[in-house]
């Protein structure tokens, strides 16, 4: 029964397919699964969309969309009809093709990310030896779409934020693949679904999922930053900071054209959310192991959606750097933290079992970020001051 | 015709395109341009022959295109560095008028 | 130095590094990158243009163009009675109307000797400093949404001023466009009921700066933005005519409420905060200081109000005519300096209007902080002068 | 010889052709990167699917960009006011290209029947690779590391801005 | 520490998220149509007419003195005098307004003509929907639409309608004790009785 519950979409899938001749399944299988993450995601999206609204509002003391549909739920489909039959307008002097070709690049392969996450047990698309590399390497290819979409507009706005963009993107993807090599290293293996299984066993009924170790732990607040510059959120949004750039590299964008943007935006962060899961968070594993029987795919949506919601809150909190300081904070501080903790982990990984190592890797990272961190601190001469009055 | 003919014929292809990119434009970068073509080229014949060579087990051929790779792209920074350089001193990228030693 | 710091002694001719703006070279190769910021952009705070010069993202010329929403707001004013320019003063600064209105009053008192009942006076500090709360409490708000913030600070913000809005309702009638002053006191009298609910309303504002402050002030991305950036030396501060809560970051110690001595601020126990480092960061925490000390104000004020008229019961209201004399009357807006100048001819009509907006005079200064510093920090140092447009174009 | 092979070679030629045929600079960058994306493709259809990853991640993910900001940094976007993209000796090279073509293509025509013909998928994964390169490759791997750590350190001093005084 | 200020921000709009669902303190909303604020006493809106008993036409205290549409600011009323005289309230002849026009696109709700107005004839309404769908006419209120009885000024500004009736009533008397007196001896004044100054244009 809960074995069913479990794997109700891959039996569902199982079903579809064995419909079909026999010629046919393997193609169909893929046709399916393919068809599936392209339906539900951007379905999460339009979710997502109101959610982050409405969480906004919430953190504003506001109440957020609340006109269209029961608790305004129906507002991605008003928004979505307002972006179909909006004119699409392409400025004159705009390179065509290429401001054609950038939205789909983008959400093309963002989608293409999808393709190896563990999403439950059994349920991944493509699952591959080399997984991470290829999340990576497709990751690694949106930011061209960025660029073709910030240079085609032949708006200084949207090339600023272009540029922006693309140097934000280089200099965090390397912190990012850092903090995942980490966990490459314990798990010994670059397959999500082998990170995942070395994640789900439990002791005392807590799982061994990556994030409780130090390493761990430190690994995942640097994935955690590098994944918000990454996908442009708030902290680090400057690519599109309203109050600067307009809109940034998608200023020249309007209708259907500006929603696949927006569309892409939020299914990188749904893809990044899911790998960082994946690597730190046990992925599909459960939290307790007392909760095993729940379907593994509800721990990972739930994870997922954790994600998103710590994104909503960090957007609804805090201001935006500047690039100098993104890029300093990337390079002088997020940078030498990662490959720290890539010692650690080869710390860890040998000193075996016991308490020593707990105590030593935690020291070793505590005292690199409080260093770091005030040397940070040191150079952007900031600090709290004491103000004096006049009579 | 075999597979790997196919291959080769396209790397050669290639190749010969990335030459004649290198030999024929002016601006320095699209000549940095068909020296990467072309570098690519010989590593698609490297995997071809790896692929449909006697040995795939001992992994020679991957190893080398894997290296490969990895010299590219310290050529295309190097290479791309000079060029900037190149362009902070002359305000050109034109092979045609960089031609002299001495800036 | 040290004799800025006695406010009374101000000396400009002493002053040394007053001269052009430095001009900054560009470091790369490479022509400079031109962007009209405005006038339709999202953080100009109106109809406001920039033209930049950027080399890379570095500002190395800077033009602000003026002008965009003119109103002819002096030249009305000439050809109109003097009570009819008083709803008009409302619509310079539209955050702070009754600030306007009392400066307005102060002026037409000054031409025509009027003096002001004890009650009207303490209402006018009441609403005065309320009109400082909220103004500083927007101000920021909308500081730290030029920072990228999502509007949360500024619908914190703009949730107290509610609170302070919804007091200028319930005495003057509008929210925004109060037109209370009249020369010679206040249009309407308080009733206790009101007072109560301003003592309420006090009571709870410490509660709200406190909740600003821990929210944002100690937030180390909101340091690096404003630590360092827009420095505003101080005697180019002085010799700009900057005023407000923008010279006091600057270090200098002026503020017409101490200097001037106007209305009964001498009754009153309050501190003028200074900066040290004359950056964005000083003006951002000498604006909440300063609503700490405008709270402490409220309610000294609220304490020992008297009772009595509002209205002088001689003053005159329409169809004044003011003997031939020239007066000018000048508060401390919670923009800074603002003053009326009013010349009569005898006529029922003012000879000659002048105002001097803060925010104009404040904005000024823009290029000389700009210059040198990030396109980002452009609309930042834009945001901590703390402008409206519709004073600074009147 | 699948479809999908004639599909992609296509593809991938076509890219190589447009990289350096085009007159926008930028738009010869992003034909660049569907060669590379083809070629990675190619590497794909050879089984060897870490060198396609890594080079879809280092190409595409890197030296694509780099080219990019290149292109803007020197502003090679906009085409030669005077005379054609092509270089006065166009011709020569075109030839010589020609020549090294039709050698290429008539050595392996020639050989192409002695060619090994379908073979046994090899069954390779990363572990190996990692494995070989930890192992039997490992002298080539530090020194390509100290490779890229020069050629990082050169290419920043290389591009970097020149003081004031230097000059 | 780094973070430590990142940290206290985040504990805040955690704070303001949880409270939002409890406090009416911090979901200061209110959904506007459906929900609505009563309006205060003082607010002010847009001038209306005011009229005694039940015939707006007869009972309009309005005698178009034109003084509000001189001190108007923004010279948004236009009022054209009547030729004949007719009885006000207290039985005395005078003129009425022929045509008495206020555009609602230029008023800005100064009540300066209420403080102006000697006769108490006009008042502010807190009526602010008033937006409509027409570009010329609906703009423009004439006498008919802008006259509303003393009943409703009653209803909205109940204070300051108790001191104004009460004005009117003392004046009213007085002009009655005149008029007695007036019988009594012959006529020899000015007919209208020069308007009290009001306190502070007629508040409170």
């Amino acid at each position: 029964m809960f074995e069913t519950a479990d794997q109700i979409f891959v039996l569902l899938k199982h079903w579809l397919v064995g419909l079909l001749p026999m010629a046919l399944q393997p193609v169909a299988g893929v046709v399916v699964s393919v068809a599936a993450i392209v339906c539900f995601f951007p379905a999460l999206f339009a979710l997502t969309t109101v959610f982050e609204r409405k969480g906004l509002g919430r953190i504003q003391n506001r109440i957020g969309p609340n006109r269209t549909g029961p608790f305004g739920i129906l507002q991605p489909v008003a928004d979505g009809i307002k972006s179909l039959t909006k004119e699409d307008i392409v400025p004159l002097s705009a390179d065509g093709a290429v401001h054609f070709l950038a939205p789909l690049v983008l959400v093309v392969t963002v989608f293409m990310g999808f393709a190896v996450l563990p999403m439950g047990r059994n349920m991944v698309l493509a699952d591959m030896d080399a997984g991470l590399l290829f999340y990576f390497a497709i990751g690694a290819s949106t930011e061209l779409s960025v660029f073709m979409a910030g240079w085609s507009s032949r708006n200084k706005y949207s090339l600023m934020g272009a540029m922006r963009a693309v140097a934000q993107m280089i200099s965090y993807e390397v912190a990012l693949l850092l903090s995942s090599v980490a966990v490459v290293m314990i798990s010994g293996s670059l397959s999500l679904t082998k990170i995942v299984e070395a994640q789900n066993h439990y002791s005392y009924g807590l799982p061994h999922w990556y994030i409780f170790t130090p390493w761990g732990l430190a690994g995942f607040v640097m994935y955690a930053i590098a994944t918000t510059a990454e996908t442009n959120r708030s902290p680090f949004d400057l690519p599109e900071g309203e109050s600067e750039l307009v809109a940034g590299y998608h200023t020249e964008y309007s209708g259907f054209k500006f929603a696949l943007f927006f569309l892409g935006e939020y299914l990188a962060m749904f893809s990044i959310s899911g790998l960082g899961t994946t690597l730190f968070l046990g992925g599909w594993s459960a939290p307790f192991s007392f909760l095993t029987w729940v379907p593994s795919w509800f721990w990972f949506f739930s994870k997922l959606m954790m994600s998103i919601f710590v994104f909503i809150w960090l957007r609804g909190t805090l201001p935006r750097l500047r690039q100098d300081q993104l890029m300093n904070f990337a390079w002088k501080f997020v940078l030498p933290m990662c490959l720290l903790n890539l010692l650690v982990a080869g710390l860890w990984r040998f000193m075996g079992d016991g308490w020593l190592r707990w105590v030593i890797c935690s020291a070793i990272l505590v005292a690199a970020y409080v260093g770091l961190g005030w040397e940070e601190m040191r150079r952007m001469h900031i600090g709290a001051r004491s103000y004096r009055y006049a009579e | 015709m075999t597979p790997l003919a196919g291959y080769l014929l396209v790397a050669a292809l290639l190749f010969a395109i990335g030459l004649a990119g290198a030999l024929t434009r002016r601006n320095a970068i699209l000549v940095l341009i068909g020296i990467e073509l072309m570098l690519n080229a010989a590593n698609l014949n490297f995997i071809a022959f790896w692929r449909y060579g006697p040995h795939p087990e001992a992994l020679t051929g991957m190893m080398f295109a894997i290296f490969s790779i990895a010299v590219a792209a310290a050529e295309a920074a190097v290479g791309l560095g000079l060029v900037i350089a190149i362009h902070r001193h002359t305000h050109t990228t034109d092979l045609d008028q960089i031609n002299r030693m001495k800036g | 130095m040290s004799a800025l710091e006695s406010s009374s002694a101000i000396k400009t001719e002493k002053l040394e590094g007053w001269n052009r703006p430095p001009v900054i070279e560009p470091d790369g190769e490479g022509e400079l990158m031109e962007v009209a910021m405005g006038p339709h952009h999202p953080s100009t705070h109106g109809v406001f243009r920039m033209d930049l010069a950027l080399d890379g993202e570095r500002v190395i010329r800077l033009k602000p163009v003026f002008g965009y929403l003119h109103r002819n707001h002096e030249k009305l004013g000439e050809g109109q009675s003097y009570l009819a320019s008083m709803p008009f003063t409302d619509r310079l600064d539209y955050i702070c109307s009754l600030t306007n209105n009392w400066a307005y009053a102060l002026a037409v008192e000054k031409l025509i000797g009027q003096a002001v009942p004890e009650r009207a006076e303490y209402l006018r500090v009441i609403l005065g400093e309320l009109t400082r709360v909220q103004n500083h409490a927007s101000s920021i708000g909308f500081l730290i949404q030029e920072m990228g913030a999502s509007g949360t600070p500024l619908m914190y913000a703009f949730r107290e001023r509610e609170k302070i809005l919804d007091l200028f309702e319930g005495l003057t009638g509008s929210r925004m466009m109060c037109n209370y002053m009249r020369f010679g006191g206040c249009r309407v009298d308080a009733s206790a009921a009101w007072l109560d609910a301003v003592r309420k309303v006090v009571a709870g504002l410490p509660g709200f700066v406190d909740e600003f402050e821990r929210f944002l002030t100690s937030n180390e991305i909101l340091m690096a933005r404003c630590q360092g950036v827009g420095i505003l030396r101080p005697e180019l501060a002085v010799n700009a005519g900057v005023t407000g809560p923008m010279l006091r970051a600057s270090g200098v110690n002026y503020d017409i409420r101490k200097v001037d001595h106007y209305g009964i601020y001498d009754r009153f126990k309050f501190r003028v905060p200074l900066g040290d480092h004359w950056d964005v960061y000083d003006r951002y925490m000498i604006r909440i200081l300063e609503m700490r000390e405008s709270i402490g104000i409220v309610e000294q004020a609220l304490k020992d109000i008297p009772g009595g008229p509002v209205m002088d019961q001689k003053a005159k209201i329409r169809g004044l005519r003011p003997k031939p004399g020239e007066a000018y009357g000048r508060i401390e807006a919670p923009k800074g300096e603002l003053g009326f100048y009013l010349q009569s001819d005898g006529s029922p009509n003012p000879y000659r209007y002048r105002v001097r907006p803060p925010s104009l005079i404040n904005l000024t200064i823009l290029e000389d902080m700009c210059l040198g510093q990030n396109v980002a920090d452009v609309v930042l140092i834009f945001g901590s002068v703390d402008i409206v447009l519709g004073e600074v174009d009147r | 010889m699948s479809f999908a092979f004639y599909l992609i070679a296509a593809l991938t030629v076509a890219g190589g052709l447009a990289a350096v045929l085009l007159k926008n600079t930028v738009h010869c960058a992003l034909a660049l990167t569907v060669a590379f994306a083809g070629l990675a493709f190619l590497f794909l259809q050879l089984d060897a699917q870490f060198a396609g990853f890594a080079q879809i991640l280092v190409y595409i993910g890197a030296v694509a960009i780099l080219v990019v900001f290149a292109i803007l940094l020197t502003r090679g976007s906009e085409t030669p006011k005077d005379g054609g993209i092509f270089s006065r000796t166009w011709l020569a090279g075109l030839a010589v290209a020609a020549a090294v073509f039709a050698m290429l293509g008539w050595a392996v025509l020639q050989s192409a029947p002695g060619l090994p013909g379908a073979t046994p998928e090899p069954t390779v994964t990363v572990g190996d690779i990692g494995v070989a390169l930890m192992g039997r490759y490992v002298l080539p791997l530090e020194i390509v590391a100290l490779l890229l750590t020069a050629a990082l350190i050169g290419a920043v001093i290389v591009a970097m801005h020149e003081k004031e005084g230097g000059k | 520490m780094l973070g430590e200020g990142i940290l206290k921000g985040l504990a805040e709009t955690a704070k303001n998220f949880a409270g939002s669902f409890v406090s009416a303190e911090r979901m200061t909303t209110v959904q506007y149509p459906e929900e609505r604020i009563a309006p205060v006493e003082a607010a002010r809106v847009f001038p209306f007419l005011v009229y005694d008993g039940a015939d707006w036409e007869a009972g309009m205290r309005c005698v178009a003195c034109q003084i509000c549409e001189k001190e108007c600011p923004p010279k948004c009323i236009y009022i054209e005098k009547s030729k004949d005289k007719k009885p006000d309230a207290l039985g005395k002849p005078q003129f009425y307004p022929a045509k008495f026009d206020i555009d609602v696109s230029v008023c800005m709700s100064c009540q300066i003509c209420v403080e102006v107005c000697p006769f108490e004839a006009i008042k502010m309404d807190n009526e602010f929907e008033l937006a409509t769908d027409d570009r010329f006419g609906g703009l423009l209120q004439d006498r008919k639409q802008l006259a509303k009885s003393n009943e409703y000024y009653h209803t909205i500004h109940p204070t300051e309608a108790a001191e104004v009736d009460a004005r009117l009533a003392a004046e009213k008397t007085k002009a009655a004790a005149d008029a007695a007196a007036k019988a009594a001896r012959p006529p020899a004044q000015a007919a209208t009785p020069a308007p009290a100054q009001k306190p502070a244009g007629g508040g409170e």
